[in-house]
């Protein structure tokens, strides 16, 4: 069901219009822009077309079969369109209006016939008060956010504005792309959970990332997860924690805001990966999203510098990582390739041993991940900024390893995260990486937030098999806990 | 269960502590022993029967604070105490109640809690916390959404700051843990089997030195969401 | 006596090269490109000129004063060198090289024969182990870092990585600049707290920001931290926490890395802002030398939609800020200039009321500021995107916005912070409210620090007044503490 | 101080607990009343003379875990029970001690651990700590730099997270503020004027009912850095 909408190959836009300040203008234009590959059908009974399309006067009178309505209108004209689109056996409404829920008593009565009307209707809801739906695989984009970038994380988020900050995110760092946006809004008919068991058995999406303001069906969606979490990382961060967000959370999208105690728990319980600090909510899904888990919660640190390094090495131990000892072998090796004043212990610092030859990092990076004790590497410090700072003529071995140490987490099946001064210079050594899907990044909080998020999905995934009574469990008495 | 079906009947917002452990038992949470008493001679013999020291508390649904209502006296070690005691709660108490409780005491330097609530998110939610200062100054309570299993249960007292109190402790001995994993799957089934319960208190839940775990004091709040 | 080293109007270069790979080299170059206002010399006995500069034989055969000397040749040629400079009353010595303290017991004595050396010449130590110091005044730059923006920030760093991640940031993200950067390498001669004296009675620096691995005379610092810090702010990260990071600071450069709860009591205690996460650092650096100080620990957020300030307020109350309510003369005054559905109560969100008109954000701001009850102002969302993400036209009620917004600060003596999502856009709406050194940051955990830190060193100049007895008994005892 | 020069003298690590009690007494930190005593019959007229209960300790300044050493009797109501714990503490001990310390018990719910560390960065700090589980689970303790004034002492005991502890807590009085803040700032006084004392620990000092605040037990390390 939710296949024919969020994969919708034709849209009808109801609000259709002529003026450029108008969402029924600018979403027709984006859709063309983009190239959406679907059918569009404007619908508008004042005009006779849009952007050179022929308007229709109302949904009806479409001579096509259409898969999802965009309804640009007012509140108040929504349940008697619904009633239009259940008769035209359309199989979805993305409803952009605000006015309902969010603003008290009389929105709530107006929501409550909406949703009894779609119900009727046989019509499912996005939103409302949504800023609207992206498929990236068709370019259908109904939202108008540009240049979203195409890859593998779906994003399921309940504010328009934070959508916009993932996705101009995504964009500016060069990191991966989008399967879908969705923007659930008022969460009043389609559900958190019925959008995520869509996405678990979505091919192309490689992660699942939310925001999430308060939803209606925990208990739901807490079962979906688990049975997503399995296949494929949920990343998520709930807003509205302190009382004061709360009240913002309310005026917003009229949601519930449980006690974060009860949410973390529940979500860690079902193999999210859960988030307090928004900077991280994309870099993490990107992470989780490329890179092999960490089984062993053991990590090892490369660093072409000293500061770098202690910093790494404190964070990871906050987040109660262990940085194991390299065995003898390693360190035989590494001191083989490196100069005397190296560091071979973890962190390892290459002390000067990659200023003339900076494909010694891949040398290194394949050394180190050869030692069983390790299960995971950061890179830290200057790589892909050797050529920029040194001499030219060292961005050609720092390209070389790139290219390997993309190769490596493959080969090896260990991930490797790289945090890099110059990881916003977008140097071609930083953007090889990136093409290998290696998440680079200037920040080293980030980037060690990354790679505790691995070790803790690694954690999870090692231990939930031994927990099946919890889902036998879930499924036998969750009528009984309504 | 029948006492829950008479309360609501009778529009009571909570269970007794009596009523109450009478819930958690059917579970098979090990609550003290105790026998409801009518009269000051009837909680001498119980007392005798019992064996020393006991304790005596006021019981009504409506008394949910009862130390500070001056209706508990503690450790009680004779048939003299149990009169003064018996005589002394009568007295301070004005409202009606459904008699008194004649309790075994039990002794431990380490307590626990443990609860359920409904979160309007995620419904029926357990929680474990180091009873105490733990509890009251340090906020140590963790949280799971209902039902779980033994391994869940196990993590969750794994999770607490205090867990090392839980292990040997201060020449006391390890926490059963088999019963402190019963009583949090126990308190979800409750939960999951009685939508009419909205909240359940147990505290404390004492540890012995022996290791041996007993709810001391129990509140199940009716109320269907 | 440190403003001769740290100000010197003459550098000799001790080990000067015509080899462009050896630092000898490079150094003159960098004087040359970055346009010293001093004299250079190169000594080298072996060359006649290196970049077109003759060379003398020795530093005593300058004909002229000379004020520093960077020393650029290994460890073992150091003491008869800094003999040399006694005798040429050089005042001070930038020593590169390592190979000292840092590398076990011989290293460690050779130092102690470097310090004692230079004692007797009566020359002072920068270093050794250091990458050198930059004083951005008269371009005197001995380190090489290119285009390191020139402002208020004074930084003292125990890592040159770290210093090159500083400076790197302020370059990127077009913040503010610095004075100087001095790395103190191994701390041997010269020690924190002289330079920290230094830096208070320069009147362009306006906050100091250091990265301290370990100090050798902790409580002299704390002394000068503390008549600093009445002044002007010092921001400063510990690193080496941490077992494993202790390890790795202690290899580095051989410091002595202390307990973190005694550092961090010690260094709150002297109004030191102690921060923890490296992203932070220098925008908290920048913030507060740019701002002036929450007093009252109240903060109000002007939003443009729910996400951000749902999430800016859990982050405020997570810092244990108090977000007031707003005065009825407030509310009213923003409910006749914003829209229906816009929330009056902090957060303020203009719910669409700056869509068609950001001026409108000065407005609100100006209004809300004027609350007796808000200590300062934390704008969250889309300020400076209108014009490239609506329409072009938006940029100019915007840069109007921002000219207001930003002189804002000074007529109310109250802070504003800005999150934008185009922040890295630099717009000129961006640009504008840089250039009136309001902090613009794309990450709403980094804004939120700051505004945290604003109310932190607000709370510490009203409190510190009544704690005059502690500086009284530390002059008073501080012999007999040793 | 003579009893620190003649242990530096000696060689000796640290100074006995009574020794370190008179340290701390000298500069104005309450202690216990107790007496060092070298017999039995002594010991019982000490008691006789301070007043049940009171607490025997061996005393010597190589004893530093002396209820480890099982050399330390709690709780001592009555001559017979002086004698009985004189006598067992001797059989127990198979090293020379300076005799046995009879002491006042001191009874409280409350407990400080205060202490005194030098700092390779920054010298003498002083530790302040809640005790009990307050430590050794949750690690509430805070420190400063020494010398400070009673504003920050103050505002050591308010970092505390169980700070409310001091306050009124179960039917106990106020914590007697001011004798705390100057125990910490003696600390510092200490520390300043004796280099020759690397360490100091008070543990526990013991908050009574009233508020009334000892050091119940205490040591002092030597060792000039």
């Amino acid at each position: 069901m939710l296949d024919k909408i969020l994969n919708a190959r034709s849209v009808a836009i109801i609000g259709a219009s002529k003026n450029p300040t108008k969402r029924g203008y600018q979403a027709i234009k984006t859709l063309l822009e983009d190239g959406y590959e679907g059918k569009i059908f404007p619908v508008n009974p004042r005009e006779d077309s849009v952007l050179g399309i022929p308007c229709y006067d109302s949904i009806t009178s479409i001579d096509q079969e259409v898969d999802l309505a965009l309804i640009t209108t007012p509140a108040k004209t929504i349940p008697a369109l619904l009633k239009e689109c259940g008769e035209k056996k359309v199989a979805g409404a993305v409803i952009v209006a605000g006015g309902f829920r969010e603003l008290g008593t009389e929105g709530k009565a107006l929501e409550a016939l909406v949703v009894e009307t779609a119900k009727e209707s046989g019509v499912r809801i996005i939103g409302p008060n949504t800023s609207g739906m992206i498929n990236m695989k068709s370019n259908m984009n109904l939202v108008g956010i540009k240049n979203a970038p195409r890859g593998g994380i779906a994003l399921i988020c309940q504010s328009g504005n934070m959508a916009l900050t993932l996705i101009t995110e995504a964009m500016i760092r060069k990191h991966e792309g989008f399967t879908y946006y969705i923007g659930v809004g008022n969460e009043a008919d389609i559900k958190f959970h019925e959008y995520l068991e869509f996405l678990r058995n979505d091919p192309e999406t490689k992660s699942i990332l939310m925001y999430v303001e308060g939803m209606s069906q925990g208990r739901k969606f807490l079962q979906q997860a688990y049975e997503t979490t399995k296949k494929k990382p949920i990343v998520l961060l709930k807003s509205g924690r302190s009382a004061t967000g709360k009240r913002s959370a309310g005026s917003h999208t009229g949601s519930l805001a449980g006690m974060s105690e009860v949410a973390n728990a529940a979500y860690g319980r079902a193999g999210i990966t859960v988030i307090e600090n928004s900077d991280e909510l994309f870099p993490v899904a990107q992470t989780l999203s490329s890179q092999p888990s960490i089984k062993n919660n053991q990590v090892a640190i490369l660093a072409d510098g000293g500061g770098h390094a202690t910093i790494g090495a404190d964070l990871l131990s906050d987040y109660g990582i262990g940085l194991p000892e390299l065995s003898e072998t390693t360190r035989a090796k590494l001191r083989a390739i490196l100069p005397a004043a190296a560091s071979v212990v973890n962190p390892v610092d290459v002390a000067g041993g990659t200023d003339s030859n900076p494909a010694i990092f891949a040398d290194c990076a394949n050394i180190i991940l050869k030692d069983p004790n390790v299960g995971g590497l950061l890179i830290v410090g200057l790589f892909g900024g050797y050529g920029i700072r040194f001499a030219e003529s060292l961005a050609i071995p720092e390209e070389d390893a790139a290219h390997r140490i993309g190769k490596m987490v493959k080969q090896k099946n260990k991930p490797i995260v790289v945090h890099s001064l110059y990881s916003s210079y977008n140097s071609h050594p930083i953007e090889l990486l990136r093409y290998y899907n290696i998440p680079v990044h200037d920040s080293l909080d980030i980037t060690c937030k990354c790679i505790a998020s691995l070790c803790q999905y690694g954690d999870y995934l090692k231990s939930y098999h031994a927990k099946t009574n919890f889902v036998f469990n879930w499924g036998f008495r969750a009528k009984k806990a309504g | 269960m029948e006492i829950i079906q008479t309360a609501l009947e009778e529009g009571l917002p909570a269970l007794s502590e009596h009523q109450s452990k009478k819930v958690l038992e059917a579970f098979g949470i090990p609550t003290t022993r105790e026998t409801l008493v009518h009269g000051c001679k009837e909680a001498v013999v119980t007392a005798e029967t019992m064996g020393y020291p006991v304790v005596l508390k006021a019981c009504a649904a409506h008394l949910m604070h009862k130390s500070e209502k001056n209706c508990v006296r503690l450790n009680l070690t004779g048939p003299d105490q149990v009169r003064d005691a018996y005589d002394s709660i009568m007295d301070s108490i004005d409202v009606e109640i459904d008699g008194i409780l004649v309790q075994e005491a039990i002794h431990g330097q380490r307590e626990l809690i443990m609860g359920m609530t409904r979160d309007p998110q995620f419904g029926a939610c357990i929680m474990l916390g180091m009873g105490g200062i733990a509890t009251e100054i340090f906020k140590d309570s963790v949280f799971r959404v209902a039902p779980f299993d033994r391994g869940e249960a196990t993590d969750m007292a794994r999770e607490l700051k205090a867990a090392a109190m839980l292990g040997r402790f201060r020449g006391q001995a390890r926490a059963d843990m088999d019963t402190i994993c019963n009583c949090l799957m126990a308190l979800a089934a409750i939960a999951l089997d009685h939508p009419e319960i909205s909240e359940i208190d147990i505290n404390p839940l004492i540890i012995d030195p022996q290791g041996k775990v007993t709810a001391v004091d129990a509140l199940v709040v009716l109320g269907n969401r």
